[in-house]
């Protein structure tokens, strides 16, 4: 028997396997499909201080091995996550919660933060600096290690529960930037968000996403996030959520092996609704032909 | 909603570019006309959206033009072959607000959904017609199947089969007609500015098709509703147009 | 009839199409399988001052769609470049072709470029800032504004062909770079080289690259080389040669819609040898497809 | 080297995880053996480079081990299905090189190239001999048909087939005799380091197969040559063992 348990920043995980946010909702339409609980957990999606409608349509690209999309972060708001959301929550899900959360300021950032430090059922903050998808704020957080480091001395100082900084994959030195949130103290870091893309339709000239741009994620990223992971992992001393184009039990001990603690699965469940409970199931047969009892043993495991 | 491997039993031309693939398989997931199922194609990383055409106890039927490269693979899938499709997808048309002479109207590829409805219709005791628009003669498909359910009248823009003209162009006479649409986009907001209440199928670009993503979020009177959840089917009044 | 003649820097090109570097070597291999005059140009493999051997291998990895890969600057060195390939292309190849130079100093850009700028055959130096596999010098030029304006006004000073600066994508702004760039002289830009990547093998535990790390080329970063092209378009004055993931005439075109006078195939060209002259060969239909009488026409052409 | 269209005739297990593959089409491009092609697989991006065991008029036989998603998704090819593959490509073995009784050494899926070049060389008049090694019994194929042309000598690692060891472990007895071998690299090298002149067929990733990305390049005697193009086939004295 394999065991898969984790443990990520004091909370045990039956598995590394967690749903990444955006891709997830707030669990219900998946937990219509199959027994949440099978997840280490799952990351909802980013909430802000209001409600937001998010960006026009269309806000999905195909791309090879993967998509862009620009939602723009669709949410209820805070008040409203709090209010609903959880308490529905609550009917499917008895693991903590790992809480996404934005902001178009750093005091955005902290009021939203501190409302969801105070819930039950979150497990973690996990505090999206990336989100390329918004015009004001989001990424440009997550561009400049002055701003990164602000934003995480601000939510560090009015939170108890861990705090992971969700770095974007658009800049120049990530292990930079994850040095500077970690000497404000971040519990810890996901990576990647969303590479920046286009594309354009032939037949109007015009860009596919009606915002241009869009955020590229799946499959095609899966060698870029293994990079980053690895970088951040050698930067710094705090655990990581590893992803970026996970879609096989065989991609999430890569992960592992190049650093993460433990991964979420995006696109690849908008694909395949069932893709963490099939990687879930598979976990245990993989790790097997490669020889590993514990999981946790191979964490940033790579011989280099 | 449920993940369910289809066998193809038939692939075939129906008009210019457009396809009938009939599919055996569990289509249980599927409740009411207007629902749609999202396909896995080989050669591409998101799957595909298409409007269920009919189904029952041993599979179902959908029909579909080839208008870009997933499509055009599907096109070339033999018989035999198995699909990965997601099924039970969205809301479907409102069966309980149509009145005794419903008026389905549909354009192109918008047809497809509005065949189950018309069966389901009729099961009910209504007596549909249909509007059905096409660009072009080579382009009719499934003329005669509707005619054996209901009064039909076909419109093309060229005249080159039936009346000439939008579907808009032909008489409605349909005062007291509730309406059920789909198809392109202008020709739904030009039906939405009759005096007719009704319900309207829209399509938008898909990351999900199973609302797990806000890819396809519109806002209505009702607040922001996903297409692909509260969708695909909306009803008149809470469309902002 | 469609016209896709393109100007690049004062020299006609037949049709946009160019062979990108280290994809094409000197032209030797494919000119044994089609008459390489077909094509708009190429730019050969990366020249720098010495002879290099390159990394260990394996050099190559597989990601989906598309490859990573750490080839570490193989090449013969400019002078035997100019004593025996720049002779032999003589047979095969009768357009301009593009010099790719690379290097580890300033210095060695100014010596390097000099003598290939003296050689009539090459109608543009392409000089790659922005090489991801090799340790010191490559691409670290290429993620500072300051460092990529020193190497162009250094080879300005001493070049009178069209200098072409190749950008690296991973920075957090290339149109920063590019400016820096342009404001030294730099006559063009062609951009993206590729991002750097890493692949493991869960057998060994250990990168498959021997160099660990290695740059990611192919379909996989299509959206994001538009995305970037689209970007520095927007930020200079001076044209753009396209790249990254082109596979296809439709990828050609919206890569001249996002900006690019000409564009480079790369990746493309291993998997399938006759990948250039199947696009041009694909041009014309598919423009006529579009509406596009003169391909020159669309550059930029995007509306936004 | 020519892109071509083969098409499947038979693809059958012959051993543990290991097929062989018959293609119907033009393998004109082929010259000597030791050549390989470069196979296009549906799900992956770069092409797969095999060994060709056999060549004809009327097409090519390769024998390949599931070892990956490429090696997995041929092995699922039905009869009559087409494979994309770049034929002709390398440096085979040098034929002028054999003495009379040239010593032929393979191991596991190293063998297939020597199977062409058996015949060649019994064409030419030499009299070749074969040491075949193997993990296992399950994995050994191909014995029989190198019997019929040439004397056979098996070892398997475990003794469960022939003798009991490594290929190094049989008697060569072949002092005079010129080596043609192809197999893992600790094969190679302890073959190497024996008083044997010889060639060696090696493998390594590939980005192109044809000389273009300089993915392959190895340090030899005579400078960097490319196991793709130069190679696969190396002379004892190039290789720097
Ligand atoms: C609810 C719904 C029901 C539909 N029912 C039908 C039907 O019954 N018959 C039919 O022929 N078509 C139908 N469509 C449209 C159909 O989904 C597209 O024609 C198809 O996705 C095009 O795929 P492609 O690969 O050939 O085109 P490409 O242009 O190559 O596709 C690129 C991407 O854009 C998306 N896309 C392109 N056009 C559309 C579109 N019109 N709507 C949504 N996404 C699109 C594709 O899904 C893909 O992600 C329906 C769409 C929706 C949303
Ligand atoms: C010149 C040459 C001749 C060969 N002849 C044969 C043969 O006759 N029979 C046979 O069974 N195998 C042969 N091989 C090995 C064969 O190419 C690999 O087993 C195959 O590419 C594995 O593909 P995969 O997708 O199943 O494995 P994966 O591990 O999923 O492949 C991932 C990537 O690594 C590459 N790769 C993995 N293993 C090898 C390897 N050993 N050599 C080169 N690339 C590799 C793949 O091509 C692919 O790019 C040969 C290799 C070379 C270079
Ligand atoms: C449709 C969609 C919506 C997303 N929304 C969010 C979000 O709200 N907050 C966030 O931090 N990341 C968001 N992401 C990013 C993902 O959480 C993840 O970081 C990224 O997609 C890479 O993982 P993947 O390749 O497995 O999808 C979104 C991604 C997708 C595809
Ligand atoms: C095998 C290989 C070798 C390369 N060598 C060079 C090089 O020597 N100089 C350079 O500027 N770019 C080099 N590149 C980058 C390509 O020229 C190109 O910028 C990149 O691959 C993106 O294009 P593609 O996706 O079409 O491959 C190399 C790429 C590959 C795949
Ligand atoms: S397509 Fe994902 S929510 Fe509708
Ligand atoms: S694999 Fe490209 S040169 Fe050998």
């Amino acid at each position: 028997m394999v065991n898969m348990k984790v443990n990520l920043l004091g909370i045990s995980l039956d598995n590394p396997v967690l749903g990444a946010s955006g891709c997830f909702g707030f669990g219900e339409e998946m937990a219509a499909l199959y027994d949440l609980n099978l997840l280490g957990s799952f990351s909802f999606k980013g909430t802000t201080l209001h409600p937001r409608l998010g960006n026009p349509l269309p806000r999905i690209a195909e791309t090879p091995s993967g998509m862009l999309n620009a939602i723009g972060l669709q949410n209820p708001g805070v008040h409203e996550v709090i209010a609903t959301e959880l308490p529905k929550m609550k009917g499917y899900f008895h693991k903590p919660v790992m809480a996404n959360v934005s902001g178009f300021s750093v005091e955005e950032y902290v009021a939203v933060c501190s409302l969801l430090d105070q819930q039950d059922q979150v497990g973690w903050l996990e505090v999206n600096i990336s989100c390329p998808n918004v015009k004001e704020g989001g990424m440009s957080f997550g561009t400049s290690p002055e701003l990164a480091a602000r934003v995480t001395r601000a939510v560090k100082a009015v939170c108890k529960k861990p705090i992971i900084i969700k770095l974007s994959p658009n800049v120049t030195d990530s292990a930079l930037i994850a040095r500077a949130c970690e000497d404000e103290g971040a519990d810890g870091f996901s990576l990647i968000n969303t590479y920046v893309g286009m594309r354009i339709d032939l037949k109007t000239r015009r860009p596919v996403l009606a915002n241009r741009t869009g955020g590229l994620s799946g499959p095609a990223v899966f060698p870029l996030a293994l990079h980053l992971v690895r970088q951040v992992y050698k930067a710094v001393k705090v655990p990581i959520v590893g992803m970026g184009g996970i879609a096989s039990a065989q991609d999430v001990l890569e992960m592992m092996l190049a650093g993460a603690t433990a991964v979420q699965v995006g696109a690849a469940s908008l694909v395949n609704p069932y893709a963490c409970r099939d990687i879930i199931r598979d976990l245990p047969l993989v790790m097997e032909e490669y020889g590993i009892t514990n999981i946790s043993d191979i964490i940033g495991g790579m011989k280099d | 909603m449920k993940q369910q491997q289809f066998t193809i039993e038939s692939n075939a031309a129906i008009a210019h570019q457009v396809y009938e693939l009939r599919l055996s398989g569990d289509a249980g997931a599927l409740a009411t006309p207007g629902q749609f199922v999202n396909v896995q194609v080989g050669n591409a990383y998101l799957r595909r959206p298409l409007s269920v055409a009919k189904w029952d106890d041993r599979g179902m039927t959908l029909i579909y033009k080839v208008v870009g490269s997933g499509t055009d693979w599907l096109a070339q899938q033999p018989t035999g072959a198995r699909l990965d499709i997601l099924t039970g997808l969205g809301t479907g048309f409102d069966l309980k607000k149509a009145r005794k002479h419903p008026l389905l109207v549909g354009g192109g590829v918008g047809l497809p959904p509005l065949y189950q409805l018309g069966i389901e219709l009729i099961k009910m005791g209504c007596q549909p017609r249909l509007i059905m628009g096409f660009a072009s003669e080579r382009d009719v498909f499934y003329q005669k199947e509707f005619e054996q359910l209901m009064p039909v009248t076909l419109m093309t823009q060229d005249g080159s089969a039936g009346g000439k003209g939008l579907v808009t162009d032909a008489s409605l006479q349909a005062q007291d007609s509730f309406l059920y649409a789909c198809g392109p986009i202008p020709m739904l907001k030009a039906l939405h500015a009759l005096p007719l209440d009704g319900q309207f199928s829209l399509e938008e670009r898909m990351g999900c098709g199973f609302g797990a993503c806000m890819g396809c979020t519109i806002q209505t009177a009702k607040g922001p509703r996903r297409v692909c959840h509260e969708g695909p089917v909306f009803s008149k009044e809470d469309l902002l147009w």
